[in-house]
C-alpha cells in the first residue's frame, strides 16, 4: 500500500541508529503510564546497542489486545493483571515476566465533591476501567475494609479516557484508574485525589508484561533481551522522569504536561523500580479475584510467574537524552 | 367560481423548448369561458406540453399564460395516485365538502357514470387500461373545478364506451358548465363535442387551422353537419380522401 | 413477478419448503461452525463451540441477565430508532421538495451523517451523562442521518405527474407531505427503514458502552472484557435472531395494502 | 419536479445560491461552536474550541500523520466497500430473482446484518490477524449484508412489465441479470450504495481498534485515549468532510444518462 | 423458424380470475399459422390478460395454452426499457445479429418506418405518448419473431399515423409472415386488418362472436366490402345503429 511521508510522524519513532539489532519483536501496550517502559525499551533498542528491536504497538483497548496474543500477532504485551490470570485460567499460554509499574493510580472525586473517604461513596456511582482491573479488586477490598457491602457503591464499567468528562459532566462521582486518566482531571480542575493507590494498597500492581510460552520456549534469548530492557528502561525513568515523559508523549500522542506532570508533579505518585513480579502481590490479587467470583481457579503462582529472565543487576538504560525529538512546532 | 371571468386562458406568443427540441413556436391563442375546444395534432407535435403549459405545470421558455380558475388534467398516462383505491382517487377532488355522506354520494354517482362501481375498492395497478382511464375521469369531473384539461381521455376505451363517455361529459358540461381543452386523435370526438377545433402542425407546434363548429346540440353522430365537420377536420388533416387507402 | 398468477397452493407450497430450506440453511452453518470447533482449527478460547455457548446461553438465561439485557436493549433502540424515523422521514420529505432547503442543509447533514458513534461518545456523556440517555443518542445519531437521506433522495425518484396531480387538486403544506409525498415514497421507505434498523442493532454495542449496566451490546462488551468469548458469542447471536426476527416484522410493512403497488406492478 | 422545464440560467443561479447557502450554514455551524466555546457553556477540555481544534489540525498535517491516516483509512474504505459492493449488488440481483434462494438464504443473511463490528473483532484478528486485512474485513462485514439486501429488496419492485419484455426477447441468466435487473434498479442502487459508503465511514473507527496503527479511525482512538479531544474534533472534522466530498461523487452518478428516467419522469 | 407448424397457438378451455374477479371463462381458441386475429371487445373485459397468457407471462388458472414459435409483445402501456435509448430499445431484438453493420441499418429503417428517426437518442421518458408506442413498434418489428401480440398499438397515434402505421404492418407482415393477436378498440383498423374478428363478451370474456373477414387485400377504407364489415362488427358489438348517437 502508498505509505506517503513514511519517513515522519510516528514512523521515525520506530527507527534509528542501532545497526546491532538483527532480529525484531513486537510489543503491546496502550498510552497509560503503567506501560512507559515499552516505548521507552522501544527508543532504547533503536538508539543504543541492543541485540533486538523491540517494536512497540499501541492498542485501543484490551480485549483486543488479548484477542492479539491468543492469535499470536503479539507474542508480548502488557496488560491489566487479572486478566492475564484470566487468560492462564483459560488456557492461553501466558506468563507474567515483569510488571509496569507501582502505584500511578488514584480515586478521583469531583474537585468540590464533599467526599473525603470511601464510605462517602456509599450509594455513588463509581467507575472503574474493567471488571477485571485491580482498581476493582482493590476498591472491593477497601470496601470490605470499611466494613461497606458490595452493593454499597454503585459501580460503572467505562472506557477510561470517557472517566475524566464523565466526573465533570457530573454522571460518576468518582472513578478509580491508572494515570494519565487521574492527573488530567487535576489538571483540568475537574477532580482531586481521593486515594493514591499506594494509600489503599502499598506496591499497588495495575499492569504487568505477559510473554506467550510459545515465545519463551522459541527464543528465550530475545525474551530475555526484552525483559531486561524493560527492567533497564524503568530503572532509567524512574530518574529522568521529564525527559521519559518526552519521549514517550509522541509515542502517546497525549500532551507532554499530563505526563510530565504525572511523573514529576510528585514522585510517589509513580515508581518504575522494584518491578519484579513477587508471588506474595499476585496471590493478593489472585484471592481478591477469586472471592469476587471474577476469577474460577487458582492457578499456581509457578505457572504464573516466569522470574527467570529479570536480571540480577538493573542498570540504567543508556540512553542519550539529546536523542530524543523534541516535539515539531 | 361561477363568474364568469373565473375559467379565461390566454396563450400569448407561447414558444417552449426541451432542451434541443423546440415544440411550441410562437402560438397565440385564447379559450373562451364554458368553450369547448379540441386539440387535433400529429403525434409528438406538443399536445400534452401545451396542457402542461395550460394548467400551469410548466413555465413556458417565452411567451406568456394567464390562467383564471382552477384547472383539472385527465392525464394521458397513469394520473392515478397508485396508493390510493378508486374510490379515494375520486374522492380526492371532493376533500373539500364537509359533509360525509354528501360526498360519498356523489363519488359513487361518478363510479356508476364511468362503471366501475364493483371495482371501487381495486388499486389502480389491479384495473385494465380502459378502467384507469375512466376512473380518471370519474376523479376529473368530481367536485368542482372551471377548466378542465383533458389529454386523450377515451383512447383506451371501446367504441360503445367512447360513445358513453362522450355522451356523459356533455350531460355533465351541460349541468355545470366548464372551460374545456380537449386533444383526441378521434374525427367524431371532435366533430361532437367541439366548439371550436384547433389543427395543430407537425412539431414545433402552431395552430395551423381553427375550425369553429356551431352546430346546435345535441348532435347525432350521422346528422349532416356532423358529417360535414367530420369531413372538414380530415380535410384539415390533409386527409381529403382516406378512401383510397388501402391496407 | 407474475406472482399474482400463481395459484394460491403454490405459493403456500413455496413458502413452507422455504422456510424449511431456511432452516437447512442455518442447521448447516452450525453445523460447520460445530466442524470447525470439533476439528480444533482454531484454539477453544479463540473459537467457542457451540456447546460451550450453549452453556453459556443457559447460564446467562437462568441468571435471568439475558432477559434484562434484551429488554434493555430493545427499549433503547426502539427509543433512539423511533425518534430518528418520526424527525427524519418528515424532515427528509420536506428536504426532498425544498430545492433551496437541500441545497443549504444537505451538506451538514451529509457531514454528519459519516461520524462513527466511537467519536460522538465524550460528547454524548458531556451532554446526556451515562445510562440510557447517552445510548439513545447514539443510536439516534446513527440512524438519524440516514433515515433523512434515503427519504430524501427517494422523493427525488417520484415521478413528477403525482405532483402535478396534487397541485390539481389542491394538496400543499402538510397535506401534500403526508397525502401524496409520503404514500409515494412508502415503499422506498420502507426499505430504508429496514437499513437504518440494521444500523441501530450494529451500533448498540458502541451505544451501551457509556456507563450502561445492562444490555446486549453491554453483555458483549462485558464478556468481552471479561475473556467470555463463548458468552460474546451467544450475545451475537441473541442480537442477530432479534434483529432478523423485528425485519420480519418490517417485510410485512410491504405487504399493506397502500404499499402492494410498489411491488405488484 | 419539473426541474427539466426550468430554462438552464435560472437553474445555474439556484445552484450558485444553494452552494452559498449550504457555506451560509457551515459558517453558522461554526459560529454556534465558537460561540458556545466562548461562553464557556461546557469545559474546555471537554468542549474544544475552534482554535485548538485548528491548532491540533495544523499540528497533524504537518507533521505528516493527517495525510497518512487520509490514505490509510481511505484504503481500507475503498477496498472493503468496493469488495462488498462488487459481491453484494450481484448476489442481491441474483436473490432478488430467484423466490427458492431467497427464502434459504436471507434469514441467514438477515442475521449477519446485525452484528456489531466490535462484536467482530475478536474473530476478525483470529483470522485475519492485525493490520488492514482485519480492518477491511469488518468494512466489508458492516456494508456487505445492507448492499445485498437493498438490492435485493430493490428488485422485487422491479415492475414485471420489464420482465415480461426480457423473456419476449430472450433475456436470461447473467444477461438478464446485467442487462435488464440491474439497470432498473440502478437508482436505488445508487442510494444504497451512498447509505452503505455512509455505514463504511461510520464503520471505520471501530475497525481500526484493530491493531492498526494508522488511520482516521485509529486517529480517534489516539485521541481519545490520548485525552486530546481537540485532536479527536479535528480527526472528526475530518471524515465528516472527507465522506461528504466523496459522497457528492454518488450523486454525480445520478446524473448518468442511464439512471435520469428514475429522477425525471 | 419458417416451419409451418412454428407458430400455432392454441386455447383450450381457458378460464382465468385475479383473486376474486374472474376474468376469461372457458376460452377455448385457436390460430392459425400466419393469420391475423382482431380482438374486440370492451374495456376491462381481459383482452390484456388474453395476451398474457397467450405470451406465457402469466399461467392460467384452469385449462392449456399451447404455443409453438417465440412470441413478442406490443404491450398496451410502458413497454420500453427506460434506461435505453430509443435506438437500444429497438436494438434489443436484433442482438443476436451478429453483424453490426447490419444490425444498425436495420434500426435505421425501423426508426424510419415509425418516423423517429431524429429521436434515436432519446429516452423514453423524453418522448410524447405517441411516440413510445411507436418505438415500441419498432422494436417488435424488428428481428424475428414467430407471434405478434399487440395491445391497441395505434391507440396514442393520430388518425394519419394510424394509416401509415397500419400500412407498414400489412407491409411487414406481408414480406414476413407472422402469427398476429392485435387488440383494438377501432373497427377500421378491425376491418382492414384482419383475417378473423374475435368480439369477446363482457368479463369474464368469452367469445361471443367470430367473424371471418376474407376480403382480398390490398383493401381499401372505401371499398364496399370493407365498410360492410365494419359495420358488421359494430353490429356484432351490439351497435346496430349508431348514426342515432347524439352527444
Ligand atoms: N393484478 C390484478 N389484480 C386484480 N385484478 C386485475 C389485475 N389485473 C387485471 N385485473 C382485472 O382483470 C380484468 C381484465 O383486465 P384486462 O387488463 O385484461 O382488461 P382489458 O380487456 O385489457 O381492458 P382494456 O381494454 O381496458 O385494456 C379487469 O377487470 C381488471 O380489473
Ligand atoms: N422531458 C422531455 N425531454 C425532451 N423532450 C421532450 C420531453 N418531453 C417531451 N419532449 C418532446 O416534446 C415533443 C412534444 O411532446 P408532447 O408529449 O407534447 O407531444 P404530444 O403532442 O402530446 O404527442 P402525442 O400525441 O404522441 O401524445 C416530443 O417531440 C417529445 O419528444
Ligand atoms: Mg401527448
Ligand atoms: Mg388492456
Amino acid at each position: 500500500r502508498y505509505r506517503p511521508f513514511t519517513g515522519s510522524g510516528a514512523a521515525v519513532v520506530h527507527k534509528g541508529s542501532n545497526k546491532h539489532a538483527d532480529r525484531e519483536l513486537t510489543v503491546g501496550f496502550l498510552p497509560v503510564t503503567c506501560h512507559l517502559t515499552c516505548p521507552v525499551t522501544d527508543f532504547a533498542s533503536k538508539t543504543t546497542a541492543t541485540n533486538t528491536n523491540f517494536n512497540s504497538r499501541v492498542f485501543t483497548d484490551f480485549p483486543t489486545v488479548v484477542s492479539a496474543l491468543e492469535a499470536k500477532q503479539v507474542q508480548a504485551t502488557f496488560m491489566i493483571v487479572p486478566l492475564a490470570m484470566k487468560l492462564r485460567e483459560q488456557g492461553v499460554p501466558v506468563k507474567i515476566c515483569y510488571l509496569g509499574h507501582r502505584d500511578g493510580s488514584e480515586v478521583v472525586v469531583g474537585k468540590n465533591s464533599k467526599i473525603r473517604s470511601l464510605v462517602d461513596l456509599k450509594g455513588k456511582k463509581v467507575a472503574v476501567p474493567s471488571l477485571f482491573s485491580n482498581q476493582n479488586f482493590v476498591l472491593h477490598k477497601l470496601m470490605v475494609d470499611y466494613q461497606m457491602k458490595p452493593t454499597d457503591i454503585n459501580f460503572v464499567v467505562l472506557p477510561p479516557p470517557d472517566m475524566p468528562t464523565s466526573l465533570a459532566a457530573g454522571a460518576i462521582d468518582a472513578y478509580f484508574v491508572g494515570e494519565p486518566f487521574c492527573a488530567k482531571a487535576e489538571l483540568d480542575g475537574i477532580g482531586r485525589v481521593l486515594y493514591y493507590a499506594r494509600d489503599i494498597w502499598p506496591s499497588f500492581i495495575s499492569c504487568a508484561l505477559v510473554v506467550h510460552e510459545d515465545l519463551i520456549k522459541s527464543q528465550p534469548d530475545m525474551v530475555q533481551d526484552l525483559v531486561r530492557g524493560i527492567a533497564q528502561s524503568g530503572a532509567w525513568a524512574e530518574t529522568h522522569r521529564a525527559e521519559a515523559a518526552k519521549l514517550v508523549a509522541p509515542y502517546y500522542r497525549q500532551d507532554e504536561k499530563v505526563l510530565k506532570y504525572v511523573l514529576t508533579a510528585d514522585p510517589k505518585r509513580v515508581s518504575y523500580v522494584n518491578l519484579t513480579p513477587t508471588d506474595k502481590d499476585l496471590a493478593r490479587i489472585e484471592d481478591m479475584g477469586l472471592s469476587m467470583g471474577l476469577l474460577t481457579k487458582r492457578t499456581p503462582m509457578d505457572e504464573l510467574i516466569d522470574r527467570k529472565f529479570v536480571p540480577d543487576v538493573i542498570r540504567e538504560a543508556p540512553i542519550d537524552v539529546a536523542q530524543i525529538p523534541s516535539p515539531k512546532k | 367560481m361561477n363568474d364568469k371571468q373565473a375559467s379565461k386562458l390566454v396563450v400569448d406568443q407561447v414558444s417552449h423548448r426541451y432542451g434541443e427540441v423546440a415544440v411550441l413556436e410562437n402560438l397565440t391563442l385564447e379559450v373562451k369561458v364554458n368553450e369547448v375546444v379540441m386539440l387535433v395534432g400529429p403525434s409528438g407535435c406538443g399536445k400534452t406540453t401545451l396542457l402542461d403549459l395550460l394548467s400551469g405545470h410548466m413555465a413556458p421558455v417565452s411567451g406568456k399564460i394567464t390562467r383564471q380558475g382552477t384547472a383539472r388534467t385527465v392525464y394521458q398516462q397513469d394520473g392515478l395516485f397508485p396508493w390510493l383505491t378508486v374510490w379515494e382517487n375520486v374522492g380526492i377532488g371532493l376533500r373539500s365538502v364537509p359533509d360525509p355522506k354528501q360526498r360519498d354520494d356523489e363519488i359513487a354517482e361518478l363510479l356508476e357514470l364511468v362503471n366501475l362501481t364493483s371495482f371501487k375498492n381495486h388499486y389502480p395497478h389491479q384495473l385494465s387500461g380502459g378502467m384507469r382511464q375512466r376512473a380518471e375521469l370519474a376523479r376529473v369531473l368530481a367536485g368542482d373545478s372551471d377548466i378542465l384539461l383533458m389529454d386523450e381521455p377515451f383512447s383506451a376505451l371501446d367504441y360503445q364506451a367512447r360513445l358513453t363517455m362522450r355522451r356523459e361529459l356533455a350531460r355533465v358540461l351541460q349541468k355545470r358548465p366548464r372551460t374545456v381543452v380537449f386533444v383526441t386523435h378521434d374525427i367524431e370526438e371532435a366533430a361532437q363535442l367541439a366548439d371550436r377545433v384547433l389543427i395543430l402542425s407537425k412539431r414545433p407546434a402552431t395552430i395551423c387551422q381553427e375550425l369553429p363548429i356551431t352546430i346546435p346540440r345535441p348532435r347525432g353522430l350521422a346528422d349532416d353537419e356532423v358529417v360535414e365537420a367530420m369531413r372538414m377536420i380530415l380535410r384539415a388533416l390533409g386527409l381529403n380522401n382516406t378512401d383510397g387507402v388501402t391496407v | 413477478m407474475t406472482r399474482q398468477s400463481s395459484p394460491p397452493s403454490t405459493q403456500k407450497v413455496s413458502s413452507r419448503l422455504g422456510r424449511f430450506s431456511s432452516i437447512l440453511v442455518l442447521l448447516g452453518l452450525i453445523l460447520l461452525w460445530y466442524g470447525i470447533s470439533a476439528l480444533n482449527l482454531f484454539p477453544a478460547y479463540a473459537f467457542p463451540s457451540p456447546a460451550s455457548v450453549l452453556v453459556s446461553f443457559q447460564e446467562e438465561l437462568t441468571a435471568g441477565r439475558l432477559l434484562n439485557d434484551i429488554v434493555a436493549s430493545l427499549w433503547r433502540v426502539a427509543i433512539g430508532f423511533v425518534l430518528a424515523v418520526g424527525l427524519g422521514v418528515p424532515i427528509g420529505l420536506w428536504l426532498g421538495q425544498h430545492l433551496q432547503a437541500r441545497q443549504a442543509l444537505v451538506p451538514m447533514l451529509n457531514f454528519f451523517r459519516f461520524l462513527s458513534p466511537l467519536a460522538w461518545i465524550p460528547f454524548a456523556i458531556l451532554w446526556f451523562h451515562i445510562g440510557d440517555k447517552p445510548a439513545i443518542f447514539l443510536i439516534f445519531m446513527a440512524t438519524f442521518f440516514p433515515m433523512t437521506l434515503a427519504t430524501m433522495v427517494a422523493v427525488a425518484s417520484i415521478p413528477s405527474i403525482y405532483f402535478r396531480v396534487a397541485k390539481d387538486y389542491n394538496y400543499s403544506g402538510i397535506e401534500l407531505l403526508t397525502q401524496v409525498t409520503f404514500p409515494a415514497v412508502l415503499p422506498q421507505v420502507i426499505t430504508a427503514l429496514r437499513m437504518s434498523y440494521g444500523i441501530a442493532w450494529v451500533v448498540i454495542v458502541a451505544a451501551e458502552m457509556v456507563g450502561c449496566q445492562d444490555g446486549l451490546g453491554y453483555g458483549i462488551w462485558e464478556a468481552r472484557n471479561g475473556l467470555r468469548l463463548d458468552s460474546a458469542v451467544c450475545y451475537m447471536i441473541v442480537i442477530g435472531s432479534l434483529g432478523m426476527g423485528i425485519d420480519r416484522l418490517f417485510a410485512e410493512l410491504t405487504k399493506l395494502p397502500a404499499v402492494r403497488w410498489g411491488y405488484e406492478r
